[in-house]
């Protein structure tokens, strides 16, 4: 009855993954490139990073004729750095296998993670092209560059390198890599290379990046920092955010160590504490503390899980995220385009979901957005461990973040549960070790209520740095109008009243004098109102500088004209009353019953 | 009815003020009657709704300096009038101002950019000034009021004191329209009148003249067309006053007929609380359709629709009135809040019309049930 | 009126052949005129649309019955009223039918459930007698019309043959109230009377005449109030034809007044085809506001707010007028159809009050504007 | 400057899986029960399949207790089924190592594809329980069955088996796994283990399926079919479906053949005819076609790519794709509860995006779902390859295809682009070698414009076969109506012509019965109308006896009642001019307009 049962095969993660391309970047041809370019810019800058070089990349697309397929271009795209190079041996690894990388699980603040997204690069270069990656590379032990191409063994997972020869590369170190593939040129819009290269600098303010699309000229953005961030080292585990499998595997990377100084050396949070409680609560025997790791039975094991599980532990380290700064970011928004003035926040490191996250925030008001920019939804950047995010944002947890915030509190236009409109930049960037992506393309940051509200807290705390700008700009309306009305309506209330009781014209006169010291009065107060406004800017001006050691570009125009002073940054500001102390509400409501 | 106050006197006194108040650099306000609910007062030996204490008052300020000098503006304009006697509409009134920003740009910032800021202008000074609308020669469309009676005699006094006497038995089939003032008129019986029957609809009005009300009734007969103009208000309180007949108003059983219409008629509005006393007519009684009527004459009568935005707004209206109208809070007035309570308790209307329903076949029916219902003082 | 068709005669007839077919087991059927655009004719001669040959025909069948028999059940109330000389308006006519229904349980499936479906009923009545809704005794309210005249005199011949004499001049302020009906009313003139002026705004009008309109001018004038009544048409009418003078329309510049308000006043509609004939006024002028005169006087106009629904649905409207409403296709109606063309192209409009922007201290200006264009020729 | 590279090392694709567990159904704990059972009834059900077995799969939940972890329990689950077993070698491979699997890429419409998900319910349960899955197989060559455990080990993508002991079983082969799980569940709505359970017996009516949940009684669903589904086999590739690169791949597949015999044998649609025209039009030479594969350069291989992307080649051919069928359908609906009548279709395979598909569509009218039924939303069902789909359903070519349907023409209430109203479930079926999935955990079918036209056709072929009874039901009504409305208004309408014409008795009597023969006269064509349709719908009726051998449920019902006849079916229906032909929508506009 039964049929011969088909043999069992077993397949390598390079066809698992040449079989799924679109899972991981490759869905359509526009985001072809995009995921191409995202996949060699990242490794640039994670090589440098980890150099401690200061990264400079540049990256090239060039329309080579039709592609085979319809719908499609043959398109060539270079990507180059500074970096320090692959030795060659690594570099068919890199490029070639599936899984391989430096940094796969080590629970650091890396762009790349993984090791899949240059590889199915490779792979796509040769499914659609034929040809792998060319990649020129040169360390600094290498005397002169090498020149490879660099495929899939699909079948197999492993990298095959082809054509090897020797040249002269006018560069100390560096990793060049170019790839021949069909793709399709989306420029503007949310998923377009510009968004990707924009987002790339405002996050990254060490990089130089210089680009070439098209026809188009080269283009240089300048680095604005000096200084390569420092990559955290990886904390150990801690118990809460474990699964009792992963505890008991994790055993095994010990040794021969006793069970006690297991739980203390392989894990943050535990402390002599922490094993007292494990004993006073029967988690744990005294015995079983100082017995051999590899002696502890499966039970022992469940016991002492569960113990952990209901202690109190400290939260995690915080140490291992990284921050790009309210200083970097300050400087690198100021890249976006004419900034009318903006604000940033960079929180402090916390805990989501058991893990460390940092949040930070640039909100950016532009001058050069046209006509109707009022109207238009605010622009909202996304950023994973600095890697701008450009789809699917609609269930991305900085969207949620944003959507939930009433930015209407700090004078912004807001239709229900929406962005805000206008002509701002509002740039979310969540840094962690464990980024929890809702898919392998890494497009949307899964939405823990955690990391919404942490989210949300950086955002407001934007949105009330703004909104003393915001602020300052309507009492500079008000006092203008307030001077209009009263150049305007003066004369004709005082010269009706003159007809009326066929006054004489030096009761005109005196009237017009007496309205002008009444109203100016008046006007006056106003003039003190900004005046303090403009002081607070001032103060926090101030700070900037002390934090950032620059000045915002319109420096100049700022010191002739206090009035129209430009931007500010603060210290993390405490969260207690938040909504209760917001005063730019307050004042909106006096602003509309005036006037009527 | 231009002479009843002295416009002119009164705005040269407020303009004096401000001018003096000015040229000492003293801050100058305007005061004016505040005419809203919550400042409406009722004596039930007055009848109607009268004007409180409180005052709304504008102080010159940045914000209040274009109020202020729209409000001079127009006042000119509408003293010019009144030195001329020209009347005017208040879109006229409108179209005027536009005519004196295009002819001197200085007035430009005064300019209105709709009607209604000008409406609120002009409502403005008559609130300052305390006078009617009609005072500064400024009048709504006539509306409604429509009288037919074989006894009544109209005499109406003409600016050059020739005298007009309308004869309303002499007019055909024609009714008699009052104008929107309260004019000169005297009015006299031919005959003695048993008393003025005031009906909701006009079409319905219209009805029972046609089949001989009048002539078969010494009475005089109009017909309001729903919320009462200042014509049916100050026609009816002229004759409530000159005849001395009583007087019944004759609508629908619905919260809106209660508030907006026969109240309205009998003590006048918050609105106008200034006007009140000459635009309404204290002793209208409330005929019918009563909440008795429906058992007594089996009439058909309707559920309220409550998802029905008017229908709801009138109910959810109607509970505020008894809380905070003091005419409704009057214990004079308890018959007609004892119909609002019955509305809102039992959630039914019925039309006025319904008495038709009553013998369809007798066409005399409705006028029989009327006629029926004051003879047994069927009203409140 | 009611003598002008023989109405019982004709339902006899009609009710006759009904049951005959009937009797044989033939299906019958109703016939009525097509009361709608595609059937309205205009004949340049005679000036007004008149039906053309389509019927609705309406066989009796299972969907059909409801309303044949509901048909018939009104008939029979209209005939009643009509046998006694009783008039109603149709909610009245609604309220009626209630109260047979309450009498008699087997007409329950007749009910109408709202006012609505007896209206429909009334009108198909109307549609198959080809009469007037005042041939059977059925009135709409009156409204607007208000007429002024220090020359004209209105003579009404009664029921009981005697004649009411009604002489404009001799009102005071008060003015004529024309009634639905085309009464048997004589015209006469007391002083030779020069034209006829019909006001779109009852506001306005009224502002003419304090201002001395008629006491400067041998004329009637008499304010529309809107959409004119059957009152307003039938009394334009009379005076037209009976006064032989010519009669202007002073109105707004805009899509709804050219076609709901100018249009129905001219030339009739075409919901009332059957009635155009003693309802409208094909000598009647359009006096203003024309294109021309925005420039001319200088007039404050405004932009069609095509957003806005009513304007926006005024605007489609005329285009569909241009193509298929036989009035504006005529030639002899150019110079209206060209105004429509004008507002479509320029999306502008100008409401009749601007002239009052001219000269805002000349409160006579708008009333010299009016003479000018008369003796200019000034209209279309 | 340049700090030390830190060394690449090869992760294995369970390290990838095993940190990703949320892209692949583990995204939460009710979603780990779901993704539990899932997996192990599709292997069952695959391997019955593939050994023509007819399918009887039972399904245990148990709860053990609370879990570790907050928010989860612990839970075992249990499926077992009458498969033809596994050898006990591939015990671990199957449940212990990723991408093994004896389907990968073989372009078949089995259930399972790549080897992933049954070894990541393996991995979650060693995560969250540290032990694997106990399996118990036999094989009809086994005398006893083996019981062992079977775990990934994570580092090296291998299984082990661990505890391995023969057992007594006594069935002549099968296959039992059990889970121990931290997981939570849940029973009803879309995402619950019911619609689960209900869809897989709808799409395979050859499932006798058996459940027991928590502490409810077993529910038995037997199987309606008598005949397990013959899985096609695969067939050649489409030159179309092929990138450059995979085409040349191809090459090597097929050693020394002649380029001619390769593109012949190694391809689908690829003739004689196709050779020629790609010698007329310069793409290949006679010698090449000739030559070796081996000895065809990239060049050759890149022209004849390209000409064959440009010449006109059948589409592919339909035979792998595998259909329920219209019978199988008919019989499995009546399954999922009181079906008052309902429609199926089944279209015939055809190509989108060059790829092979089969529609299904089955709806069904419940009488079961209690008050307020008419006005909810009806119930999409989703299924890929015969599995259900039960989330994201908003960005799934299913939905997208149900909802652009225009219901309201077959008589359902619609709101405007959403599913229609009512008590009516809607399964939609697409089975084909190569469904797109969005992403890894097979939730949502990626909506092409081409897919989703071919949905929809589906759809609309099945509202119009339903629009049958409800037009026949508005027939009923109808003349109801007739028949109401002549008893009720004609002595009305005669006695008031009687009255104005002051007629006699005699004539009111004869008119009378001149109107009841005329308007009977009507109501008997009313009458007419309603046997016309009861005839078609017998007509479908008998058809569907045909070809299922069954009559629904209440067949005794339908005899004794024709008027209420419940069900139907028919052949697949010619497209053209469809929407012009459909008469219910001219029907309900006549009774719109009567009857005022």
């Amino acid at each position: 009855m039964a049929k011969a049962i088909a043999a069992i095969t077993s397949a390598s993660s390079a066809e698992y993954f040449s079989k799924n391309l679109q899972q991981v970047g490759f869905s359509s041809y526009t985001k072809a490139i995009l995921t191409t370019i995202k996949e060699a810019v990242d490794n640039a800058l994670d090589a440098c990073e980890e150099a401690g070089i200061l990264p400079e990349v540049s990256v090239v697309v060039e329309r080579l004729g039709e592609a085979h397929a319809k719908g499609a271009d043959r398109i060539r795209i270079c990507v180059e750095d500074n970096g320090p190079g692959l030795p060659i041996d690594d570099v068919v690894k890199v490029f070639g296998e599936y899984l391989a990388s430096s940094k796969f699980g080590r629970g650091r603040c890396t762009r790349g993670q993984q090791g899949i997204g240059i590889s199915a690069v490779t792979t796509w270069a040769q499914l659609t092209n034929a040809r792998g990656v060319t990649v020129i590379t040169k360390t600094d032990k290498m005397r002169q560059a090498v020149k490879c191409i660099a495929e899939v063994d699909i079948k197999h997972n492993k990298g095959v390198m082809k054509d090897k020869e020797t040249i002269d590369w006018d560069r100390p170190h560096g990793l060049s890599c170019e790839f021949i593939i069909d793709a399709r040129l989306q420029l503007q819009g949310e998923g377009g290379l510009l968004a990707y290269l924009n987002g790339s600098t405002l996050v990254n303010p060490h990089l130089t990046l210089k680009y070439k699309i098209l026809d188009q000229d080269w283009v240089e953005v300048p680095r604005v920092s000096e200084e390569a961030p420092e990559i955290p080292d990886a904390t150990e585990p801690h118990p809460h955010t474990m699964k009792l499998g992963e505890f008991i595997a994790h055993s095994h990377l010990f040794g021969r160590v006793k069970v006690g100084a297991w739980l203390k050396k392989g894990f943050s949070r535990v402390s002599d504490g922490t094993l007292t409680e494990l004993i006073r609560e029967k988690f744990a025997s005294k015995g079983l503390l100082e017995k051999s790791v590899d002696a502890a039975t499966e039970e022992d094991f469940k016991k002492v899980f569960s113990g952990l599980q209901k202690a109190k532990l400290m939260a995690p380290s915080t140490k291992s995220v990284l921050s790009i700064g309210e200083a970097g970011l300050a400087k690198s928004v100021q890249r976006l385009g004419n900034v009318d003035f903006f604000s940033v926040v960079s929180r402090k490191p916390t805990i989501c979901d058991f893990k460390p996250v940092l949040v930070e925030v640039a909100i950016a008001r532009m001058t050069d957005r046209g006509a109707g920019a009022e109207e238009q939804t605010a622009t909202l950047l996304r950023f994973a461990n600095r890697v701008p995010l450009q789809f699917d944002k609609s269930a991305c947890a900085m969207t949620k973040a944003a959507e939930s915030v009433n930015w209407r509190t700090y004078g912004l236009n807001q239709p229900k549960d929406s962005l805000p409109l206008g002509p701002y930049i509002i740039a979310v960037s969540t840094v962690s070790p464990f980024i929890k992506f809702k898919n392998a393309s890494k497009e949307t940051v899964d939405a823990s209520d955690e990391l919404v509200e942490e989210l949300r807290r950086a955002l407001i705390q934007a949105g009330q740095k703004l909104s003393k700008h915001i602020r300052r700009e309507e009492k500079e309306a008000d006092l203008e109008e307030k001077r209009r009305h009263i150049e305007q309506f003066g004369p004709i209330l005082v010269d009706g009243c003159c007809r009326i009781v066929k006054a004489k014209k030096e009761r005109r006169q005196k009237a017009l004098e007496g309205l002008a010291k009444l109203l100016g009065r008046e006007a006056h107060l106003a003039e003190k109102e900004l005046k303090e406004a403009e002081v607070h800017a001032e103060a926090a001006l101030q700070e900037l500088q002390e934090v950032t050691g620059i000045l915002p570009s319109s420096e100049s125009e700022l010191a002739a004209k206090p009035a129209f002073a430009k931007a500010t940054a603060g210290k993390q500001l405490s969260l207690e009353g938040m909504e209760e102390k917001d005063e730019s509400k307050k004042f909106k409501k006096e602003a509309k019953s005036k006037g009527k | 009815m231009s002479g009843r106050i002295d416009i002119k006197g009164i705005s040269v006194e407020m303009c004096e003020r401000l001018l003096r108040d000015l040229e000492r650099a003293k801050r100058p306000t305007l005061e004016a009657t505040k005419c809203t609910l919550d400042n409406a007062e009722y004596n039930p030996k007055v009848g109607y709704l009268t004007p409180g204490n409180k005052k709304v008052i504008t102080e010159l300020n940045v914000s209040s300096v274009q109020k202020m000098s729209r409000a001079i503006f127009i006042l000119e304009l509408l003293l010019r009038n009144l030195e001329v006697g020209a009347t005017n509409t208040k879109r006229e009134i409108y179209y005027i101002s536009k005519g004196e920003v295009k002819h001197n740009p200085a007035l430009k910032p005064l300019d209105f950019t709709d009607q209604n800021e000008s409406d609120e202008i002009i409502d403005f000074i008559c609130e300052m000034l305390e006078c009617y609308r009609e005072d500064v020669n400024c009048f709504a469309n006539d509306r409604g009021g429509q009288t037919y009676s074989q006894q009544l005699v109209v005499v109406e006094t003409m600016p050059d004191g020739s005298k007009a006497t309308i004869d309303l038995s002499k007019l055909g089939t024609a009714p008699f329209q009052p104008k929107n003032r309260p004019q000169d008129l005297k009015l006299k019986a031919r005959k003695k009148i048993d008393f003025c029957l005031i009906v909701e609809s006009e079409g319905t009005a219209n009805t029972l003249v046609n089949s001989g009300f009048t002539r078969r009734h010494p009475c005089i007969l109009l017909g309001a067309q729903g919320v009462p103009s200042n014509a049916v208000r100050g026609w009816t309180k002229l004759i409530q006053d000159q005849l001395d007949i009583p007087c019944y108003f004759f609508g629908d059983l619905d919260a809106y007929t209660m508030q907006n219409i026969f109240r309205t008629l009998k003590a006048g509005s918050a609105g106008s609380l200034i006007r009140n006393s000459d635009f309404s007519a204290p002793e209208v009684r409330f005929l019918g359709v009563l909440p008795e009527d429906i058992k007594r004459y089996d009439l058909p009568d309707y559920a309220v629709r409550e998802n029905d935005v008017s229908e709801s707004r009138a109910l959810k209206k109607a509970r505020d009135a008894l809380d905070n109208d003091p005419f409704f809070k009057d214990k004079k007035n308890k018959g007609v809040s004892d119909i609002l309570n019955w509305l809102l308790k039992n959630k039914r209307r019925c039309e006025q019309q319904a008495y038709f329903s009553v013998n369809p076949r007798d066409p005399l029916m409705p006028e029989k049930i009327i006629m029926e219902k004051i003879k047994n003082k069927n009203f409140v």
